[in-house]
């Protein structure tokens, strides 16, 4: 992939409405233009792009089951799992011994890099539909098990690191242990709410309803629920260009901050996400997903959450500054994966050497359905989102 | 007409902390409490878009629970939250209502 | 219809994803989730819906106007008039004499159980079409006819009674004949409020609307406006998925109340729609309707309205306490209508030998339009909604 | 043209479900009927109307462009600017010194009548459409051209005449000067947020965008966008009808207000367009433009402002009476364009004799893009909007 | 800046009282009002979603008005709607205008 | 708990006065405000709908910073636009921060 090959692939990937609103969003902040995107209608629409990754995943999801069982899928969910321990980690030490922050705001970017960011995988899904190359069907499961985890250990390497702070701060004081008790108590309100969180709850809710549904129902009656819901058709298209409006709207106002944050945030929000997205694309390799779904991976591994991550973060680690935070995950990782992360990653994926498409692979014994394995002798049939519409 | 005079507290703060806030002041003995989204500016900056905006509690107490709920916002929030917190007086209608302390949860 | 068919029904009608979502709605008030849906969302949403049953409505109403005539829906309309004048009746006189509840509270809930639900109307009509039965073309119309008389019937016993009951406690105090007065304004008022509500008049202004235009327009240009609205269409069905999450909210969240409310309730929540229903496609069944239609008929007789009637009995009837209606109409028998009260209604139904096709009525000679009443031989063109689309 | 066919055009364009909705909004408020649109519902649809018209814009301007380079545009555009400039002129001369109004409110209505509706735009697009008569597709260009000049000389024009008569009035007063540069001030700021304001960025950058994407785009990509907003698909249609609900609404609201305004403002309301509109078409025939070009050119000149000049008046001119301004342009010209307007602007146009096709004039050399001008002789492809779909 | 002290009212109630309620403080004499939709919990539970909310009315006006104002909510809402009303006190600039009972209509 | 008593400043006008409102507010000293949208009626009609709605501010600030705050409003405002403004005491958590004149930007 030579230089001018690159050129045009950045210039087919954002001179497109997308990106361009988005773009548009931020040049009206610069120019302290009146667009103004009303917050129930941006809430409106982030709900109807939760629901449609939810359904139109589990949609894809049967579809895969029926053909391959979890031949197809187990490796691929183990890693992304793996994936969402590691990614907070490796986040927190380079923050921490390498950025020297506190342990508070090491803990908080950390657990937006630890998860992920739904709409980068929307667009990385689509960067990749666009070089004509498949994508492995159960991606949007992958987004629902890689939300969560990160989180949660960020949160908890947070609450730990604090608390042992303090004590060795303060070993005299008496109301140490009070303190340990209230962060525990605040942590597991913090991972229940990430549990129970809009985000989460929207997107394996209606991917158990697509599943289900895609199961039970006549496929034509599906149909109607894919036309609304499917991520190439108009409806899905349309509300991400406003959305995408907003987000630009969000990050220009934000723009002047990241003066403030200083060069070692910057360089770690497009680092970073280059380490964890080649990490992401290489496991993806050994897991035997296809090259599609190896970077797309790595885009969703390497982007950082800004919608679920942060009241969690706000609410269990106050101490730590949420201009930090969102500065680096959706002024600086968000536009640079959609404008040249995912084309990176999707070459990252082919020098991993990702083959075109899938590989089965039996699953240990006790994760087979005892019953209603399908044949899975007829993986030459498997028909991948694209090919459909 | 026969009029109580109580407290009003007013807060104004993170909407992040709202479920908290709900539980907490009714806990700390306010018989209920009226709340609405406001934006604002102040010290932490602007607080006005779909990712930082703020929530305005009012709540008519008797002064002991108005003391305790200032209390707990400004141990709990006022260090690490976008936060202000103001009391004044007012004539409550059938105030005896909220006069005493009671302990329920929202 | 056996056991097994019945199961198979059910499991047809409740796992597809509208039923789904709004059991996901329960569910994430049950575990304290965080899925919250912008009030104005849900507000466009039922603005939406509401016009959508207006216009197409009228559309099939020309259709059939334009094929029959009045002939077919004359018999229905008045049918439907004489329900949303008796279930009222019947509702009072079993909570106030059997339930023993107070005037306010008997005739508030009357109230409820006297109007009707549209979300009810539109799963019953998919239902029916899901079992491959036409409906007639007519039926959103008879729903406006029965939105408000019931919610007037009940209100006007609840006040009546109300004030009987004061003279006769207090036939000295002097302010009787005032408070009389007073209520009889807040009637009016409440009247005026269910005639010009929201519901009302964008369902009968549509109607209008939807009539008009499909005689006028030619039907190439009316098409884009039913894409838009049709029922069938991915617009309607998606919109649908969310209004029921957020009915689910709702539902789930006055869930507790379900217990305060007591036996009674519960069971006149389930009994009551039984009989309405059945009542209901009986009597469509006498006005020649088709099996499709009498199904109908009878789901919508036999739902409770929560949308209509709530705002017009706290206005007039502030005695009664709203928990009670709320709780039996969207706790109790909307979820039982939607899981197994439609599937009920058709076989009752069929039952009651409704045929398949409807049967034509000579209307009094007073209803027959002088000039253009279009040949009523050509019977055997009846198209129903489901052929076309 | 007679009567007859004046009658029947009335009808066709009347007698749809986009009028008869701003109608069913009117008599919802004469009656105090409950029917109310969120005012975020309503934005949600402005934004998506604005968007709407600029990225087709765009889009069908990037064909223009790539058949007949700038040959046809550039004369309209330069007319469409020339309008744009005069209206506010005779808008505030005919105000000023025929009604005799005070130089505030002649000023600010002048806004009002110099910029532009783009409702009014869309139904007259519509409208052509609907007579089988192609549109020119560099028409939205023309609706961004002339939203903004008119604003801004009329608001000059006020601001300067304001201060002249104040001079005059108090020669002696010291505080003169500091009002005139607190004035200057104001009047920039007026400008910049006209320049700046919501539906001019959302016009002109979706405007940028669909015209750089269907020059980058393959055909097929952007046709998923195509479907979300073009005007003549459902969703364009349905958001259409709700926003005329609404409009309607308002208008209703300020019906009362006709009462107060006087004759002269009635009057005013319905000629001043009939002879901006008139001046429309026929420079709109000079400049080369086709029939339904010329037709929605004069709709477009003729309307005025509601949305972008309203906040911009208010803000400079806070002695011009708002209530006057908005009666005049959604009380009394907007309906008056919608119902009969239209039809005689379609008319003049046939009047002024404007060819069914367009004419190509050479543009002056300057404006010739030096590399990519596409053959010129190709004007028989010329592939109008309607053709199209 | 001369300020005028007057009667600041306000009252919390069901948002179906909406209509009647700005009818009546304009008819008791009030010269205006501001309002808005706010969520709360009380004795009458919690008031928060689609189906049961409130709405908030500030009304300056003299102290006769305010008298008027709140017999009548205490007459007609108390016993049978979500309701909570108060009394304060406030300096307001042009108050002059506010000082007078009037009587139109909204 | 300590208490500073500050002044409240409450502003209800047109919203398409909001930007320079919010602007103004900061340079004549006051530390932050919080606002939000409102409807209302007063001499000027009805504003309640997207054509005519109001936004109000509350400020806490010391008197002097609201005498200015209400000299820059009666002077700029209430000839030509809908307005209403007032004044009332209110008791502060640590007021100490709203206490002196600041003179930032939003
Ligand atoms: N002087 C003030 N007057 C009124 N509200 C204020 C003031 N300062 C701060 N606030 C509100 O309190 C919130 C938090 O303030 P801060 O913690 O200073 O950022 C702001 O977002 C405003 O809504
Ligand atoms: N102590 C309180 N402080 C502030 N607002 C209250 C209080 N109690 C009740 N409210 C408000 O008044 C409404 C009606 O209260 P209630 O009639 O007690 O249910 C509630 O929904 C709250 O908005
Ligand atoms: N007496 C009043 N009490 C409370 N708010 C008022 C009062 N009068 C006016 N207002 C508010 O101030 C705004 C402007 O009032 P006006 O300038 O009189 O039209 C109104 O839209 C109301 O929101
Ligand atoms: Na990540
Ligand atoms: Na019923
Ligand atoms: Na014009």
């Amino acid at each position: 992939m030579d230089i001018e090959l690159i050129g045009r692939s950045l210039r087919d990937n954002l001179l497109t409405p997308i990106p361009m609103c988005f773009a548009l969003g931020i040049f009206s902040k610069l120019i302290h233009g009146g667009i103004k995107i009303p917050k129930e209608f941006y809430y409106a629409i982030s709900i109807y792009l939760l629901m449609s990754i939810g359904i139109i995943g589990g949609h894809e999801l049967a579809h895969e089951y029926q053909a391959h069982g979890v031949a197809t899928i187990w490796k691929p969910a183990l890693i992304t799992l793996l994936l969402g321990c590691l990614t907070p980690l490796s986040a927190y030490a380079v923050l921490r011994y390498i950025g020297k922050l506190s342990i508070a705001d090491a803990a908080g970017i950390a657990a937006h890099y630890g998860s992920t960011s739904a709409v980068t995988f929307i667009v990385a899904n689509d960067y990749v539909g666009n070089q004509n190359v498949a994508v492995d069907a159960y991606l949007p499961t992958l987004v629902t098990i890689l939300e969560c985890p990160g989180i949660a250990i960020a949160l908890i390497i947070g609450a730990v690191g604090m608390s042992m702070q303090k004590r060795s701060e303060s070993s005299a004081r008496s109301n140490g242990l009070e303190d340990d008790d209230e962060h525990k108590g605040k942590l597991w309100e913090a991972l229940h709410e990430v549990l129970t969180g809009q985000s989460l709850m929207l997107m394996v809710g209606l991917l158990v309803i697509g599943f289900i549904s895609t199961l039970v129902m006549p496929a034509d009656k599906f149909q109607v629920f894919e036309q609304f819901f499917y991520n190439k058709n108009m409806i899905f298209r349309g509300a991400l260009c406003i959305f995408l409006l907003e987000m630009g709207l969000v990050t220009g106002e934000r723009l002047g901050d990241l003066l403030k944050v200083g060069p070692f945030l910057v360089a770690f929000g497009i680092i970073m996400p280059l380490i964890h997205g080649f990490v992401g694309c290489y496991l993806g390799k050994m897991a035997g997903m296809s090259l599609g779904g190896c970077a797309v991976l790595g885009a969703i591994v390497s982007s950082a959450s800004y919608i679920a991550a942060p009241p969690a973060v706000r609410l269990t680690l106050p101490e730590a500054n949420p201009t930090l935070s969102m500065t680096a995950a959706l002024g600086i990782t968000f536009p640079f994966n959609i404008a040249i992360g995912i084309p990176i990653y999707f070459w990252m994926a082919q020098m991993v050497g990702a083959p075109m498409v899938a590989k089965e692979t039996k699953p240990p014994s006790l994760m087979v359905p005892a019953v209603s394995r399908p044949a899975a002798d007829k993986a030459g049939e498997a028909k991948p989102a694209e090919a459909k519409h | 007409m026969q009029l109580h005079t109580l407290k009003k507290v007013t807060i104004v703060t993170e909407d992040s902390l709202k479920n908290e806030l709900k539980r907490k002041i009714c806990e700390l003995g306010a018989s209920g409490f009226t709340c609405r989204e406001v934006q604002g500016y102040g010290s932490r900056g602007a607080r006005s878009d779909a990712f930082a905006s703020n929530v305005e509690f009012e709540v008519i107490c008797p002064e002991a629970v108005a003391h305790a709920i200032l209390t707990f916002v400004s141990h709990h929030y006022f260090e690490q939250y976008a936060c202000i917190a103001w009391l004044s007086d007012v004539q409550v209608v059938r105030g005896a209502r909220y006069a005493e302390p009671v302990g329920t949860t929202p």
